[in-house]
């Protein structure tokens, strides 16, 4: 009985619904510490879910007893997997910096909503079912508009609302696509889809394929559909803003990659020029906004629209093998460590200094020498310096794209790296300038918990680069 | 039973003619307090129509006593609600349409 | 023609209706109404084509009431977030959706 | 060309005229006005799709509670003279033209790929039809809902607890006066509400074999608690009441409980056959009253009692 009682996939799911529903019926700031105790167990789950499809290759649960297409299957491969430990490890550490950013009353939502927000990113990581997934893009959409609105300023509510309405449109648009897979073959289930649908298929299916793709990149904010992304993660309180920056824009991306790999596996080699040029255009202008702009969070959040960039370099290169899918997947975990780290610690450097300006940094080195030092850390990942996790990835895209042919790609994603040095340099520059302001702001000491999680992320986004075997063997199972 | 049916068919219709009738009230007359009479007083009388006549068809007892039933709720919640809105109104300073003088 | 291609094929256009309307429009409590139409279009889809031969079938209209429910949560909060910027700021649009703030205001 | 296929062509336009007016009609008043009425002509539509369960979801949620927000919001919205937007410049107008060409052509791409569809390989009516016996309910609807896809409907009651504590976060706009105690409202609501709470408590009744459950039932309850709050006889709930969080995270959490325990057998949402009715029923009505007070909590859950001011803003900003 403990035997189906233990499923850690299911516990996954049901874990931050249980600690979100109780920390809202607790009240206004209550939670965090029965956030952080869960998340630790989920972190657990993962591991044992990522250890048990190591060994045994992928998991799936029949929920309700009720095998596909009348159910709804959980399905547990190596890319959900990856994306789950990512998931629980970023969250968990962020949890701890939250708890000590948000003063009581400054957030008081915001443990419940991060706890739907994470159910839904986990279910999402899980399901296998396209209308179930539906549901999950919802969960995970709500839940991060709610976070942005929470900081309540008029700035942060037309963030919040620009963000609700893109991403209602997108889920809108992957919905009608679902309704057209239904309606073409009778089943939204995406392993019989995957077998169903042919290179003959109808003229619908192909709509469908367009609609929810273009729903989800909307949702991934991919160039040119980006313009929701910066003014909400660059508004949003910095620990929101690491959540949506580092998970958020991945969960849908994962759904690209999932239908692009399943259901319409048959399809979309044909269009898959598309999202790698959308990606170049991302990397080329996030990478330049990135540098003009003079707000340090904005900085960070036109770098996420350029680093999202780089996901959608993979996809005309993954035809042939598995290492295209190795170097966005390891890119989609460098990423979301790095960008972590950069935003908590941006939110740490604005909130001593008092200034959100890129020039508030100034001279900040020697006060904060944690916090900038993993700013530059976590930088080196995003510039893809060795020998860190960001390296790896565009190392092992450039060297995928040469050995095809495509050599564009690697040279965007070279050219790239050099526009992401210029960005990240122009802070690190000022940070270690003396500061002529230096006297007139009281130096404050932030707490520990706000330094080192941010250290902790971008010393673990360096790491990657040196223990990335485990990654990368897990996703030796997932087809691409 | 053709004479049911007759019947049946005759009420409805006869609902249809007072919504009808309601319907142009409600687009013609000239002001809110005229245009909640046309509505409150034909459709509800359509509508009693309609069901009845729907009511005759019925499969079972029970279902005609459902249907019957529509009836009574939809007359008090348009008294209810015609009340309030017409109270709105004159509350607004809305004054009730005469017949313009020859 | 079916009844349910038919109103599949009215669902398509609602659904097209609601897109133009959030990307186009201005007033807020307008584009919320245009998500609600997108969805419908939608929901009609999803129902009509499953139904195109006449038979009915549940698994369809289950998740349309799933998809009814979410719909009127999500209107709930976008309502919420309108009448907060509207008391914040006494504006009841935002932009058109393609028009953004720069990086220096 | 008979008779119900030209009514059905009927709604169809009269469908597309609502929806088009809700756009296009220059007052925003109008626009919800009209919006309600497309949601009116909706039910129709799924009544005549043989969808008995979401016509009266449409009516009750769709039109209903969703028409009821609006409207609210409506009249906050429009209490002050809000700035209008700039004026249509050439390029504006040139992104409307291409916009509206691409959704015309892609709208006519649509209607062209559905009608030349050939059907479809699998067929779950017949599945659902196998196995309705082992549900647990004899209405297919509802064995779809609380049993075959179970889990949906667990993760969309979670949206909708989501949504409230989203509203709860942006912080709850001010509460609404309510219409005057003179009125004849609160003898309707006096005399409604028992009513409307025998209405639901046969729907959720009903749901196990015929239209009806707890979403539909939870939809008349909450239009019940709209109604007394309308009328004055039920005040508003602040932020920090407990009650109704306590009824809203109850339900929810009765059902994940279920849901978990059915783990030992076998799998998440995995009823024993010969238990499945009773269990349904349990969630069904943990769920009508969490839903209810869920869904009455969007219009009842308000910043203020009375006709407070606006709160200020919640959160300090990040920066001075």
């Amino acid at each position: 009985m403990t035997d189906t009682f233990f499923v850690p996939l299911v516990w996954l799911i049901l874990l931050p619904l249980l600690w979100a529903t109780l920390a809202f019926m607790r009240g206004p700031d209550r939670g965090g510490r029965l956030a952080i105790a869960g998340l630790a167990a989920q972190l657990a789950l993962a591991s044992v879910l990522a250890g048990d499809i190591a060994v045994h290759g992928p998991r799936n649960h029949v929920v309700g007893g009720w095998p596909e297409p009348l159910g709804i299957a959980l399905v547990a491969d190596g890319l959900s997997a990856v994306m789950l430990l990512l998931t629980q490890g970023v969250t968990l550490v962020l949890a701890i910096y939250a708890r000590s950013y948000f003063k009581p009353g400054a957030s008081p939502w915001f443990w419940p909503l991060a706890g739907f927000l994470v159910a839904g990113m986990n279910a999402l990581f899980l399901s296998g079912d396209l209308f179930n997934l539906y549901v999950t893009l919802e969960l995970v959409g709500l839940a991060a508009v709610g976070l942005v609105a929470a900081g309540g300023t008029a700035e942060q509510i037309a963030a919040a609302l620009r963000y609700l309405l893109a991403t209602l449109v997108g889920s809108g648009a992957y919905l009608f696509g679902v309704a057209l897979l239904y309606g073409s073959y009778g089943t939204v289930s995406a392993s019989l889809l995957g077998e169903l649908v042919g290179n003959d298929a109808p003229l619908a299916v192909w709509l469908a394929g367009g609609l929810m793709l273009g729903g989800l990149l909307l949702k991934t904010a991919l160039f040119p559909l980006h313009f929701w992304l910066p003014p909400a993660h660059g508004g949003a309180p910095a620990p929101v803003s690491a959540l949506l920056s580092a998970l958020v824009v991945k969960a849908s991306f994962f759904l690209i990659l999932r239908l692009w790999l399943g259901p319409f596996a048959s399809l979309a080699p044909q269009i898959a020029w598309l999202p790698a040029l959308l990606g170049a255009s991302a990397i080329l202008w996030g990478s330049w906004m990135a540098i003009k702009t003079d707000r340090l969070k904005m900085l960070v959040a036109y770098s996420t629209v350029a680093q999202i960039g780089y996901l959608f370099l993979i996809f005309p290169l993954l035809g042939s093998g598995k290492l295209a899918l190795q170097a966005g997947v390891l890119h989609v975990v460098a990423h979301g460590l790095a960008k972590a780290a950069m935003f908590i610690a941006a939110g740490t450097l604005i909130k001593i200094s008092g200034n959100e300006r890129v020039l508030g940094v100034t001279g900040t080195a020697d006060r904060l020498p944690v916090t900038v030092f993993a700013f530059a850390l976590a930088g080196v990942s995003l510039m893809g310096l060795p020998p860190s996790g960001g390296f790896l990835a565009k190392w092992l895209l450039i060297s995928t794209a040469l050995a095809q042919g495509q050599v564009w790609i690697a040279g965007v994603a070279i050219g790239g790296g050099l526009l992401a040095a210029v960005y990240v340099f122009r802070v690190l520059r000022l940070a270690f300038r003396f500061s002529t302001a230096g006297d007139t702001i009281p130096p404050a000491r932030p707490a520990a918990q706000l330094e080192w999680t941010a250290f902790a992320l971008a010393a673990a986004s360096i790491a990657l680069g040196l223990f990335a075997m485990p990654v990368v063997s897990l996703l030796e199972g997932v087809a691409p | 039973m053709p004479l049911l049916d007759l019947l049946s068919g005759s009420l409805l219709l006869c609902g249809a003619f007072f919504f009808f009738a309601g319907t142009i009230g409600l687009l013609r007359f000239p002001d809110v307090y005229t245009r909640l009479h046309a509505l409150a007083k034909a459709d509800n009388l359509g509508l009693g129509c309609i069901l009845a006549g729907l009511a005759l068809q019925a499969d079972s007892m029970a279902l005609a006593l459902k249907l019957l039933a529509i009836w009574p709720l939809a007359l008090i919640a348009s008294a209810a609600v015609g009340y309030t809105i017409a109270r709105r109104a004159d509350r607004l300073g809305i004054v009730p349409w005469e017949k313009p003088k020859p | 023609m079916s009844s349910g291609l038919l109103y599949a094929a009215t669902g398509c256009v609602i659904f097209a209706l609601g897109l133009g309307g959030v990307m186009l429009l201005d007033h807020l409590l307008r584009r919320i109404l245009a998500f609600n139409l997108m969805g419908s279009g939608a929901f009609l889809v999803l129902v009509g084509l499953a139904q195109r031969d006449g038979t009915p079938d549940p698994v369809p209209q289950a998740m349309v009431l799933t998809g009814i429910v979410v719909a009127v949560a999500a209107t709930a909060l976008a309502l919420t977030l309108a009448r907060r910027w509207h008391a914040l700021t006494g504006r009841d649009e935002i932009g058109a959706a393609g028009k953004q703030r720069g990086p220096d205001d | 060309m008979n008779l119900a296929l030209a009514f059905d062509v009927l709604l169809a336009a009269a469908l597309l005229w609502s929806a088009w007016r809700t756009l296009s009609t220059a007052q925003i008043d109008r626009a919800v006005v009209m919006f309600i009425v497309f949601g009116l002509l909706l039910t129709l539509a799924w009544a005549r799709l043989a969808a008995p369960d979401i016509a009266l979801a449409e009516a009750a949620i769709g039109a209903g509670l969703t028409g009821a927000l609006l409207l609210d919001g409506l009249a906050a919205l429009k209490r002050t003279d809000a700035r209008r937007p700039a004026r249509r410049t050439a390029g504006k107008v040139m992104v409307r033209i291409a916009v509206i060409s691409v959704l015309g052509l892609l709208a006519g791409t649509l209607v062209t790929a559905l009608i030349s569809l050939p059907p479809a390989p699998i067929r779950l009516p017949a599945a659902v039809a196998g196995d309705l016996a082992n549900s647990g309910v004899s209405h297919p609807v509802t064995a779809v809902l609380l049993n075959f896809r179970g889990y949906d409907t667990l993760l969309e009651v979670a949206v909708l607890l989501l949504a409230l504590v989203g509203m709860l976060a942006v912080g709850l706009p001010p509460a609404h006066p309510g219409i005057s105690r003179n009125s004849m409202l609160p003898t309707l609501a006096r005399y409604a509400l028992p009513l409307m709470v025998l209405a639901a408590v046969y729907l959720l009744w009903a749901g196990a074999h015929r239209p009806g459950g707890a979403f539909q039932a939870a939809a008349v309850l909450a239009a019940g608690g709209v109604l007394l709050n309308l009328s004055r006889l039920q005040a508003h709930w602040l932020p920090a009441s407990r009650a109704p969080r306590l009824a809203i995270a109850g339900g929810f959490l009765l059902f994940l409980a279920i849901a978990a325990a059915l783990l030992a057998h076998g799998g998440l949402l995995r009823y024993p056959p010969e238990q499945a009715g009773l269990l349904i029923v349990l969630i069904e009505s943990g769920l009508t009253v969490s839903l209810a007070v869920n869904l009455a909590a969007f219009f009842l859950l308000r910043s203020t009692p009375e006709n407070g001011q606006i709160p200020p803003a919640t959160a300090p900003r990040e920066s001075p």
